[in-house]
């Protein structure tokens, strides 16, 4: 695909920014995916590898004390709304000091200090969790906004319909955003979905409905902020589709291009259309050697972090089962 | 708005369950701005046979509303709302419905402060009707309080009377986690002693309702009043029956339980639901674990036949327990080998004419 | 509303056949309004007065064979398949001759010899399983076809929209018919429906979606002709949303206007537009009136049959748990 | 395709519970055209462990197809299908996500033959496995199977071992009911004796897997194993266990699991699942409700810890009950005021290397 444009009134603070912010989620990621074979990682790993655009394009527009929701691959949601680092590989080694404890692994991430929801394993239902959070922040009037990232698949749970009419009936201010990698673990939309009109059967609920077949960063980060942007002004819920893309397997570390599910040819395609590789190109090569060894030394000290803490106590098993 | 509440400061009047319910509801509004209601219907002239009536007049359409025909994603929606520090009150006409928010539930309410490290908390309230009698039939008609018991981390209570009803909802909207609570409609138009002033009835703790020395009913819901009634009848017959009503069942106040068993050394469960796997068999399994057979103590269950609920009144009568077979049950516990007795059927119909007066 | 005309095409002896299905389903709901006081029906009753012209207009194209589901508001939907009247009645006053053989009640007729589904009184539940159906239907490759109604309410469940998407996935022969009759129990749609939109939103799943706005019952029995042949064909299946209009209160015999929830003056604009006077009109005096009288015998037969039958046995409360 | 075929006619061989799963659901789909598979994912390459491997390439896509992710409408799918004569079988990779068609099993898959008074039947299998171990957590881990023992008209199978598994699984496509089968993970792997024609192992018919005198140890799907082990490890103590294994929960063979706790007068129910409303709360209850405190039998529960499934190892290791615990309670209460004894738990770990080899 041919790289789109940098738009007007993208600056190289910007590009440094959204930059590092991808960059960093793939790193992450990567590494996750490293350490993964040594089983020093306790809970399966489902990698936002490739998918980080969608993720950073639209959570760049939001504040700290708006609200975002992932799914059980949900890395990239946590990690681009600034949720803890070590907090996290230490929740995947099963340690205390676990953004969760140590109790929710790799699929139950949350961030609670930076408004990330705890994700969810089962596909879909977090979406109403999200809603129920647009709801107060409605209530409470005070401009904060919700976005909630899903897949494909999410879209054929009936819960997301009744999602997407109640947010419009009473116009909370959420944000839907549909990363559509064009797989549910390795079945193909055309084995799920009558027909790829998501987007117009969305717009049916009277809310507007955005598709983004390819990958920019820059006219997905647009686009969110001029929605965020009237539902701070009371509008109401939106949303958007993006089309991107699984680079490994639905759940593990590798690539799984040998079980013939998907073609590699895909692939090669959005790998030109990489993000990470084309914001890093725009910046100069010192600052981005600057932004990357930054990234490889924080993500150095949270498996160091990991590493060093400790797993939580016997009798914790029991704490928490009510507040 | 509320008839009952004109005068006598903090004093007890005798209130309908349903006033009681809506009383405590309207009290806890007007006392915490998160606390709010929604669900089906609850701002209609019907009000949810009166529970929820007057509240939007009072607290507004924000606070009161109803919904679309989606209780899956109105559950996520409560508890999402309740994660971001709101107190909902998520109404369900019938209890049978909640089999299509079980996901929410049961996946993530009870479960979202221990997967996430106690960072967030789930305190909401999910009122769930019984139906019962007039053809209410097959999916109308469960009481299924025990799928509730089964996953840790919901805390379930099925208040008995008037009073309970009051003290159960208060304290149940001021808890910090899931709670169902499970209304029989049979109970709304029973009447009893209850306090003006908010009270909260702490859940875990069972109420004795009547002593008793020779066999132990403990009733679920509905059943303390089929069980006080028995008891009544069983008193006629010479037999003294204690009626204990655990008002929650998550907590359970087991040692109550237990020590009544242990006196009597007969124990009658009887729930307004399935005995398998139900509320009844976890009760009694509990007792016989912890007494042991050097207890001696007889146990029984009784609850829904082991059947779907027909609608015709012929096979629907023979559904549930009343108080003619919980008293013939526990006369041929007390007198094993003695000859068969049932009640006069004609003064065993009363349970739902007869008051709750107590004692508190 | 404006009486629009007959359409070419329509006989005599098709007007004598609506006319006779649509006025037999008003008189039995009738009749059971009227001998509901007397606590001879042992269960609530869900009335279909009003609504008659969606069910004939419908179901009168479709063979014995084909199979149709309905709500608990489905007495209209079974008598049009014209499964047995005295079984039905019989049913609802509890006896062991009922259709259900007593278990069931008003909210639960089936017609099994008539291909009418069981029906459900969980709001929208019965939608999947009449897909269950076209999916059988489709397998056996006999050109049968499935109808299935609902109500306004059960659109907004999320199964309608996962059986919406797997039917036309699947091209199933399943013809979906919304009863819209603006209100669930005593809610409007303003308070369920973010807009109004429906069939559009149904159409993007690859279906053909035709809203009926009037009551004419020709209009939608052609409609429901053209509809139900392609599916025959092997094309797949079809949406109609059927604005109507009940007459009596939510659940039992009566009308409900002083409650206040819904104006008397909307009943009579869909009194000016009732079906089952207008083609009472068409037809000779004579004819209309041999009819009437039938359709009298036929119902005081049916409640003589039901109540001369017996309760059933004790020990049947045990019967059917498990087949 | 079944490697395992070959050769010798109707003899056993040894063989994956796994392979026992497709090689009965193939035969029955050869033997009956209404029977199809469906569920996500039963036709990629991974073929739900293997257990699916195989049956698209021979039946074909419109007997064996994956689904949408729509747990809800699939199972009115299936009760449709099955209504109209067919026969799925409908595959959930767990057990969790039966949360999501609550409704449609609870109010519509169980009642249906019922509440229609006989003129429909549902005969639908519900594959459902339950995960563990490797941080699935809390929403990959449940065993629910007790919610469908409390609704009547549901059957519920868990077979231990692969002869069982494919029994159960002819007999549960050939039953004109809803069956729920569940399906430990863990025990995919491990290996028996089995029939190479179809045969069906007949509901409601325990199997006492080792006779012993001195404490009764009924599991539940792979606790079988785990108590087969304790078994062992409590011989070497000195302790004659007997191990029962009811297969189907329901119906349940009650008389079977009363003989043995009759004759050793100790009984431990060990469930994968949580024990209150259980499965175990199931047995005990009915045992005692039996045998009264006369026959002296001391009962125990076992099963989940009272929590949420953790993640990480250190607790979840601790939230199961596992060979060594088992045989520390049996120990307990077979030597009440005895010293306490914990077997070494390197032979403790052994559980799923072992291979189940009868007796049949
Ligand atoms: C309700 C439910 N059904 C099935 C599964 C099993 N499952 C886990 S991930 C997944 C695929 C989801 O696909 P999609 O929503 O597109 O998200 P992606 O993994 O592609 O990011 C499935 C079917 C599940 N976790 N939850
Ligand atoms: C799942 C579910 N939720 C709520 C109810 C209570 N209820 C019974 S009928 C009804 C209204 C349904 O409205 P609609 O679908 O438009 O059908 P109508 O009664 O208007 O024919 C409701 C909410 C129910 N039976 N099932
Ligand atoms: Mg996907
Ligand atoms: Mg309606």
């Amino acid at each position: 695909m041919a790289t789109p444009m940098v738009p007007a009134g993208i600056g190289p603070d910007d590009i440094g920014r959204l930059y590092r912010s991808m960059r960093r989620i793939r790193r992450v990621e990567e590494a996750v995916a490293e350490v993964y074979p040594t089983d020093r990682i306790k809970s399966p790993v489902h990698l936002s590898i490739g998918q980080e655009a969608v993720s950073v394009g639209v959570i760049d527009v939001l504040r700290e004390d708006d609200v975002v929701a992932g799914s059980y691959r949900g890395h990239a949601v946590y990690l681009a709304k600034g949720a803890d680092l070590p907090a996290m590989i230490a929740e995947m080694y099963g340690k205390a000091t676990g953004c969760a404890a140590g109790k929710g692994g790799s699929m139950h991430l949350i961030g609670a200090e930076r408004n990330v929801l705890g994700a969810s394993a089962v596909v879909g239902t977090h979406i109403p969790i999200a809603l129920g959070h647009a709801l107060a922040a409605k209530r409470e009037g005070a401009g904060r906004v919700v976005a909630v990232f899903f897949g494909d698949g999410a879209t054929e749970e009936g819960v997301f319909h009744e999602s997407l009419n109640f947010a419009a009936l009473h116009r909370l201010p959420i944000l839907f955003v549909c990363e559509n990698n064009f797989f549910a673990i390795h079945t193909p939309l055309a084995k799920r979905w009558a027909t790829d009109r998501l987007c117009e059967r969305v717009a049916t609920y009277g809310m507007p409905a955005h598709r983004l077949a390819e990958p920019d960063v820059f006219a997905l980060r647009g686009l969110a902020a001029g929605l965020v942007a009237e539902m701070r002004a009371g509008g109401g819920p939106a949303f958007l589709e993006c089309h991107t893309w699984r680079w490994r397997e639905h759940v593990g570390p590798a690539e799984d291009y040998a079980a013939g599910y998907r073609p590699r040819a895909e692939m090669e395609r959005w790998e030109a259309g990489d993000q990470v590789a084309r914001l890093g190109a725009l910046l100069p090569d010192a600052g981005r050697a600057a932004i990357d060894a930054d990234i490889e030394r924080e993500i150095a000290e949270a498996f160091a972090f990991a590493e060093a803490s400790p797993f939580p106590d016997e009798e914790e098993l029991f704490t928490h089962v009510f507040a | 708005m509320f008839s009952h509440e004109g005068g006598h400061e903090g004093g007890q009047r005798l209130l309908r369950y349903v006033d009681a319910l809506r009383e405590a509801v309207a009290q806890e509004m007007e006392r915490d701005g998160r606390v709010f209601v929604f669900g089906l219907d609850v701002d209609d002239h019907k009000a949810i046979q009166g529970s929820t009536a007057g509240l939007v007049e009072r607290f507004g359409p924000e606070r009161v509303f109803t919904t679309p025909l989606s209780e899956d994603a109105m559950t996520g929606v409560a508890i999402g709302a309740a994660m971001a520090g709101m107190r909902p009150v998520h109404v369900h006409i019938r209890m049978d419905f909640l089999m299509l928010c079980m996901n929410q539930l049961v996946n993530i309410a009870a479960k979202a402060h221990y997967m996430y490290g106690g960072r967030v908390r789930v305190p909401m309230v999910v009122r769930s009707m019984i139906g019962k009698s007039w053809g209410q039939g097959a999916q109308h008609s469960q009481g299924l309080h025990a799928m509730f018991m089964h996953v840790p981390g919901l805390k379930v209570v099925a208040p008995s009377n008037a009073h309970d009803a009051k003290g159960c909802m208060i304290a149940a909207i001021r808890d910090d986690n899931p709670v169902v609570f499970v209304e029989h409609r049979l109970l709304y138009g029973t009447e009893a002693y209850v306090p003006e002033a908010p009270f909260e009835v702490e859940f875990g703790r069972a109420r004795v309702c009547r002593e008793g020395s020779d066999v132990t009913l403990v009733g679920v819901s509905n059943m303390v009043v089929e069980c006080l009634r028995a008891a009544e009848l069983l008193a006629e017959a010479g037999i003294s029956a204690e009626v204990v009503d655990p008002i929650s069942l998550v907590p359970l106040d087991h040692a109550t339980i237990l020590a009544s068993a242990r006196r009597t050394r007969r124990l009658i469960v009887v729930d307004n639901a399935w005995t398998s796997c139900g509320a009844s068999a976890e009760i009694v399994a509990r007792v016989c674990e912890e007494a042991g057979p050097g207890a001696g103590i007889e146990v029984r269950r009784m609850g829904f036949a082991p059947t779907t609920c027909p609608t015709t009144p012929s096979l629907e009568a023979r559904f549930y327990p009343n108080p003619s077979t919980i008293a013939s049950a526990a006369y041929r516990l007390a007198r094993p080998g003695g000859a068969e007795w049932t009640p006069d059927p004609e003064r065993a119909r009363l349970a739902y004419q007869t008051q709750f007066r107590g004692p508190f």
